[in-house]
């Protein structure tokens, strides 16, 4: 099973802020940053921002070691009525999907209300890997 | 991107054997006794930097250096990497019959300890005064 | 004069990272958070920390009360030895390019190594509003 | 975005007569003494947000309050538009021949009020008391 089924398709996905950057992990603390201010100009509580921190940053770190090597990360968020969802993309070479049994994986289960993962093909070996994930403010998510 | 980082190491009455320093973590450890030693952690752990910390744990058990402390006090954001690397010593502080102790006193450090549940598989106190009164009894 | 030569084409501008957002004031916050969260991974000493979050407020601010309502601004970073270059851009309704004795500019001239500003034609009725700036750590620029 | 902002008030012994909170700016007036009041500001003064602090300055000095001192000590960004407040309240008090004090002691803060030498023209004070004990002689 190479692909899901996204929750929203990234076409339905509308934008308020979006970083990109060359997925490398040395930029973690610019994405990470730019969770924390939006969350946090949401009046999010203190625990709910540090839970959009750890999940943007497991998200995109799970995608940049993923990521086709000189590729770039994209990290889409979208803001409205105390929910923040998220849309982060890398080109990937590799067909497989993401180990949805890691520990990683698990945090981020975890930390929010739902999480999703795929893989789209565009055009001949031209692979996407998407996450997909939405957090509300004072919740635990499944945790 | 940066080289340097961390603070210059600071001077304290205990005897300091190294300072590994990257970007964004600088890990500092400090003998307190014959077989107590404490990390002082600096930065962010993630995925990026938690292999240093990790570095740091395996040498202190595979060196048998006794019950470790980690101070968290000034850790700025703990990802599920350096979650990973707290589990780790705790698991090789079992098997080398030894003790682990986390300072965590800010959100940053507790929350994702107490989100993942490993607060209760980590022994953590809220000050190092409390974590050498237990190691010392 | 509703054109200025470019200190740098943005074809030429090679980016480390970039963030979108809605051209919209209320967004300024996420814009400083990036560039001090670059500025800091770059060593740079405090007093230029606040120098770059200054300059890019400003230099967001003057594009965002100019550009075209609903329009996407841009905000590219380019760092490397010491230096951050930024490169912004929105689209504008008016051929106006900024006025350059403004308060909010001479305090962008003062912050900054070097600022430039241009209107570009996008074809028909559509133009894009840039601003580029430059800034090394420790120096104070023209002030 | 958030509508909500700003700490709740804090009741301190002056008297309180006005909160006024943005999402990311919070204005509190004291009233010092029978011609001295202080402005209270918290949060972030950029193109958005400055204009809630202009209008209390012009406030104060249209209903002739008097001295007015601004207390910046948790003001955590500071652009031009909010250094254009600060030097049309030192020019507002000029023209009602009474005092202005600035009171700053953070980078944030002193960095844009250096750089653009607005500071040669705006009496600042690094506390409130040596403020106060500067109007009240
Ligand atoms: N519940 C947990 N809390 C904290 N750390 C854990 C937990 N489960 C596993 N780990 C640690 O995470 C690391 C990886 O665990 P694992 O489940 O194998 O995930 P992965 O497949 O991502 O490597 C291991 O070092 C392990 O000690
Ligand atoms: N050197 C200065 N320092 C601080 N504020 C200033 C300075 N010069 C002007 N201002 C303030 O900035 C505001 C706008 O000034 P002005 O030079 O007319 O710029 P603009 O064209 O951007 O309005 C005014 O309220 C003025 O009081």
């Amino acid at each position: 099973m190479s692909e899901h089924e996204p929750v929203s398709e990234e076409q339905s996905f509308s934008t308020d802020a979006e970083i990109r950057l060359r997925a490398e992990l040395n930029h973690l603390p610019i994405v990470r940053s730019v969770a924390a201010t939006i969350a946090i100009r949401e009046d999010f509580d203190l625990d709910t921002v540090e839970d959009v921190k750890l999940a943007v940053d497991e998200m995109c770190s799970t995608l940049i070691v993923r990521a086709r090597p000189g590729s770039v990360l994209s990290c889409k968020f979208q803001v409205s009525e105390g929910v923040i969802r998220l849309l982060a993309a890398v080109d990937s070479d590799s067909d497989q999907p993401i180990d949805q049994h890691s520990f990683g994986w698990r945090v981020l289960r975890t930390l929010t209300d739902s999480v999703t993962t795929w893989l789209s093909e565009e055009g001949t070996d031209a692979r996407r890997l998407h996450i997909e994930l939405v957090k509300a403010d004072g919740l635990d998510g499944a945790g | 991107m940066a080289e340097a980082g961390g603070q210059p190491p600071q001077q304290g009455a205990a005897s300091e054997y190294a300072v590994a320093a990257g970007a964004d973590l600088a890990v500092r450890a400090e003998q307190l006794g014959p077989n107590l030693v404490a990390l002082q952690v600096e930065g962010e752990l993630d995925m990026l930097t938690s292999p240093t910390l990790a570095d740091r744990v395996r040498e202190h058990f595979a060196a048998d250096g006794g019950a470790l402390v980690v101070d968290m006090t000034r850790v700025s954001f703990l990802g599920s990497a350096g979650l990973a690397v707290l589990a780790e010593a705790a698991g090789l502080a079992a098997a080398h019959a030894t003790e682990l102790r986390v300072i965590a006193t800010t959100t940053a450090v507790l929350r994702p300890l107490e989100v993942t549940g490993l607060d209760e598989r980590v022994h953590t106190c809220d000050s190092m005064a409390t974590a050498i009164g237990q190691l010392m009894r």
